[in-house]
């Protein structure tokens, strides 16, 4: 079984107190920390390779370079992508998602198309959609949701048809803890010639996520959310998928041949990525796709799957309360992120008290603010678990709800 | 436990009662002015109306907002602050609050802390700097009523 | 004076072997090295502050939120940017001026308008324009240079026109060395109506560069070859260019307001980055400012103007076996970069030798495709310099290239 | 001095032979098979003229290309190796060259240094594998190849 105290050891930050007490690190939704490996992979990197990749002859270059790809191939193999060509490096699911509309969409939806989306997407899995169709006057449709956050397939039919050019869905929802039905859903998209996109920020550093089996066109993720540093995300894509699309950004190594009056374009992977890449970042990805490979996405999956049915118990004493949780009660419909509201405490306000207990909340619209406002309310609290979150830390996390509840019911309110 | 080591920001008097009890909470008809903000970041939503007497000062105001604590908080008190300013005064109010809340250098700060005591009850939004996140909690009112000013202008 | 010994000693790499010698790193112009300031910077970020920004009410986001808007601070007075909010993250330099083709120059562009270059561009400055052109049906022009690769402006008043759009040019050339003159050029522009972008990649990092002196509406640079990491770079623009243009990448917290049907956006600089940024290399790029105004710019500057004095004198025993230099002679017109072709021994031959002898430069067409075959060669070789390197090292470099021309003499040819 | 130490790659009599004097250089007129390639990055460029046999065997090659010692080489080296061989042994020996000089594995690599010993003055080009970086350099002549041949089917 998964040692906790032991992955616990590898994060240097989990040692720190904040505001006297034990950090209880509760975002993990927002980014993750890094073990001590990741941390190390880019001082050693910076330390004894550093040079520029993909062009220099010289000894560091070229271990940079093997290094960089190396990288790629890990990526490609965790999602198992299969070519590592189909592994764009970009800086976080948000460009992973803009490449795909300026580099594909803008190219290949027509006016009075449609692109389907769900309501419980994120910010950046809907403006890019918003913006484009504005500009191609194409439409957006939402898959409707039931009362617990959960998609309602019953009309699909009538909503994925054959004027869909994408279907593009949020794995697990950020602000709900929704797992939604991709590969269900990938195929309805496929049988009416759309293509599908997933949106894996939430997925991919929680599960086991198999692009090949769930067989979507895209996927896009983040590092920083799976133990990786700031700074480095991903875009896969099938490969004719991506050698029939334009290049987005321009200029640096993806080009083949370059005159005064025009250029051609390098091949896969290079063809996406202009300029001098996140070199360090895409190395320090690399390690902590390591590291998570050698706790078992298996076993982090169903680590966190107890934790959050332990945390679904325990939040009963905050529903007594009068707190009312958001999202599938299910423990299989969805992730280790609970959102929650609290009677006569904003969520900001909790969150500076739980700050004072040392609980790192995030309150807020967690950038689906359609969402949040549809559930009735302008923010929530949201407490997100990782592999190295602990029951105890559940206990003292629900704790301090009910104590900040308690604590502002005799003050404020 | 935990939260006795809380500074007494939600335990203030004023911040308290005008929590409880907010001001001015009646939506004015054809103001002379109206305004409002939001915070995309937190939801937090504030609204003012003001009706102007015939020297151009506030005589009446309406505030209406949501949000946390010190967001309503702050527009209770504000709400009451304006009273019988010109809106060049409540522009440069707001201008002194702000430097007030955002003062960092050291030599700023001592002259924040005096300026803080003489601002009646808008003192107690003070203690809302110990919690560096949430001054912009305190500061939604004055970007508010700042936009709504200077449009008329 | 400016004491080289202690800042090599700050910069871990240089301790290393290459092939058996100590390791003479000439591929700055490439990436830089960092000292190791910016990596404990990197190391003390994920130890003890790593969150994510602007969102979170608690204690790591808001110290985790005042570092990296502090880095963007440091950015924006090393340039002389005025207000921080002038000061966009992006990948790199590349990254920028996607962002001006995309953002500003799609919107501003007209058919039948021109964008000016100069024959000496780095592909990213040059590919952006040649799409956006053909796509508007704007022309490019390009100024000429004389035969030491300098501007012949003599022409310059019917190239720079009232139908110019943007007058985008490098400010030291990365194949040749050439320092452009960057202010008149912008005067030229703005007499003209036109906009006037300054390419800061090499620049930025080795001189005083004051953008209010300038005047430029835009500057584009790169975190990686100034000390800092890889993964971050910066656009300035000034307030009123970057109010008027529409975002680029959307998605995340670059909104104010968003509904299912549309978005509108936030305030600068945020405006323009669209989910998680590059946090930890954003906050290390303004530790790496800090270090280089330690030792102060003007100081590099002379440093280098030295070195590369030294260099270039040292260079006549390679011309005399048949070597040839490109870029100008004169040293007040060019920074340290000393690019060349050697008699019989092809560039990547050469580096392959100096490769062997632990000396790292660079070797092709240096992203300036075009220019370097203007010069009648496919490739060149490059050695450019930082702060670190010494005329030592430049003895050890030019007795290198000596040698391997004597080697390959008597050898290959 | 510092190059006594260099591995014997540009010392290679094979190698030394082929650059000083290319073989095959002659453009050939209307060939049966014409094809090309360029490295962008470092600028090398190769071409190939073949014609063929009545059993469709390659008869006579022209090369001519820029570039590199390596590079060049392996175009003259190569030129002569295509003679007698079909168009499918040609794709045949660039897969098997490919191979051998880009195998990683170890146990690969023991494989291929075995192969490597029967590829006639080929095995000259085996030893550019010491600079991995340059690896590229001794394959462009058969990406010409290989695009050349495939155009064709
Ligand atoms: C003059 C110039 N412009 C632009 C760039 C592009 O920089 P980056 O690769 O960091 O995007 C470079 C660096 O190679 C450069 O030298
Ligand atoms: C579901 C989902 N999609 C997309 C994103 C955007 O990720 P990033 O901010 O790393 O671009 C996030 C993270 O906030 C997310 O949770």
């Amino acid at each position: 079984m998964l040692d906790v105290q032991k992955i616990r050891n590898d994060f240097p930050i989990l040692g720190r107190e904040v505001n006297g007490h034990p950090l209880v690190y509760m975002d993990n939704a927002a980014t993750t920390q890094k073990p001590r490996q990741v941390i190390q992979a880019l001082v050693d990197y910076y330390e004894n390779f550093n040079a520029n990749v993909h062009r220099g002859v010289h000894t560091l270059s070229m271990e940079a370079t093997d290094m960089y790809e190396d990288a790629r191939k890990k990526v490609a193999k965790f999602i198992n992508a299969g070519d590592p060509d189909t592994v764009i490096w970009t800086r976080n699911a948000s460009e992973s998602l803009n490449l795909v509309a300026y580099s594909w969409a803008r190219e290949n939806v027509e006016s009075g198309e449609n692109i389907v989306l769900t309501p419980m997407e994120h910010h950046s899995n809907l403006v890019p959609w918003q913006e484009l169709t504005r500009e191609k006057n194409a439409a957006i449709r939402y898959i409707p949701l039931d009362n617990e956050g959960v998609l309602d397939l019953s009309d699909i039919d009538s909503i994925i048809d054959d004027r869909t050019a994408l279907v593009s869905v949020v794995h697990m929802s950020n602000a709900l803890g929704t797992v939604n039905p991709i590969k269900k859903l990938c195929d309805l998209a496929h049988a009416r010639g759309a293509k599908f996109l997933v949106d894996g920020a939430q997925s991919v550093p929680h599960m086991v996520v198999d692009v090949k089996e769930i067989d979507c066109d895209f996927m896009a993720f983040s590092g920083h959310k799976m133990m990786g540093p700031t700074g480095i995300g991903c875009l896969y894509a099938k490969k004719d998928v991506l050698e029939g699309m334009k290049p987005f950004l321009t200029g640096g190594e993806m080009v083949l041949e370059v005159s005064y009056e025009k250029a051609s374009w390098a091949d896969l992977p290079m063809k996406f990525e202009a300029g001098t890449p996140n070199i360090a970042d895409a190395i320090a990805l690399g390690v902590a796709v390591d590291y998570l490979e050698d706790i078992g996405m298996a076993n982090i999956d169903e680590y966190e799957r107890d934790l959050t049915g332990y945390a679904l118990n325990k939040f009963i004493d905050v529903e007594e309360e009068g707190g009312k949780l958001f999202g599938p009660r299910n423990p299989d419909q969805r992730g280790g992120i609970i959102s929650f509201d609290t009677p006569d405490i904003h969520p900001h306000d909790l969150g500076t008290l739980l700050d004072q207990m040392g609980i790192a909340v995030r309150t807020g619209h967690h950038c689906a603010m359609p969402l949040v406002r549809s559930l009735g309310v302008a923010a929530t609290s949201r407490a997100s678990f990782y592999v190295y979150n602990t029951k105890k830390e559940v206990d003292v996390l629900i704790e301090g709800i009910l104590e900040a509840m308690r604590y502002f019911r005799d003050g404020v309110r | 436990m935990a939260l006795g080591s809380l500074n007494d920001l939600y335990r203030d008097k004023v911040i308290l009662d005008h929590c409880r009890n907010p001001r001015n909470s009646a939506v004015l008809d054809l103001p002379d002015v109206s305004c409002e903000a939001i915070n995309p970041f937190c939801g937090d939503e504030i609204r003012f109306q003001i009706n102007l007497d015939d020297s151009d000062r506030v005589r009446e105001v309406g505030f209406q907002g949501e949000g946390c604590a010190i967001n309503q908080a702050a527009g209770s008190i504000v709400s009451e602050a304006l009273n019988g300013l010109t809106l060049t005064d409540v522009l440069d109010l707001s201008k002194k609050f702000s430097r007030i809340m955002e003062a960092s250098l050291p030599k700023d700060v001592v002259v924040a802390d005096k300026e803080a005591i003489n601002l009646g009850e808008l003192s107690a939004l003070y203690k809302v700097r110990e919690f560096p996140v949430r001054v912009k909690c305190a500061l939604l009112v004055w970007s508010a009523l700042d936009s709504g000013i200077s449009t008329l202008a």
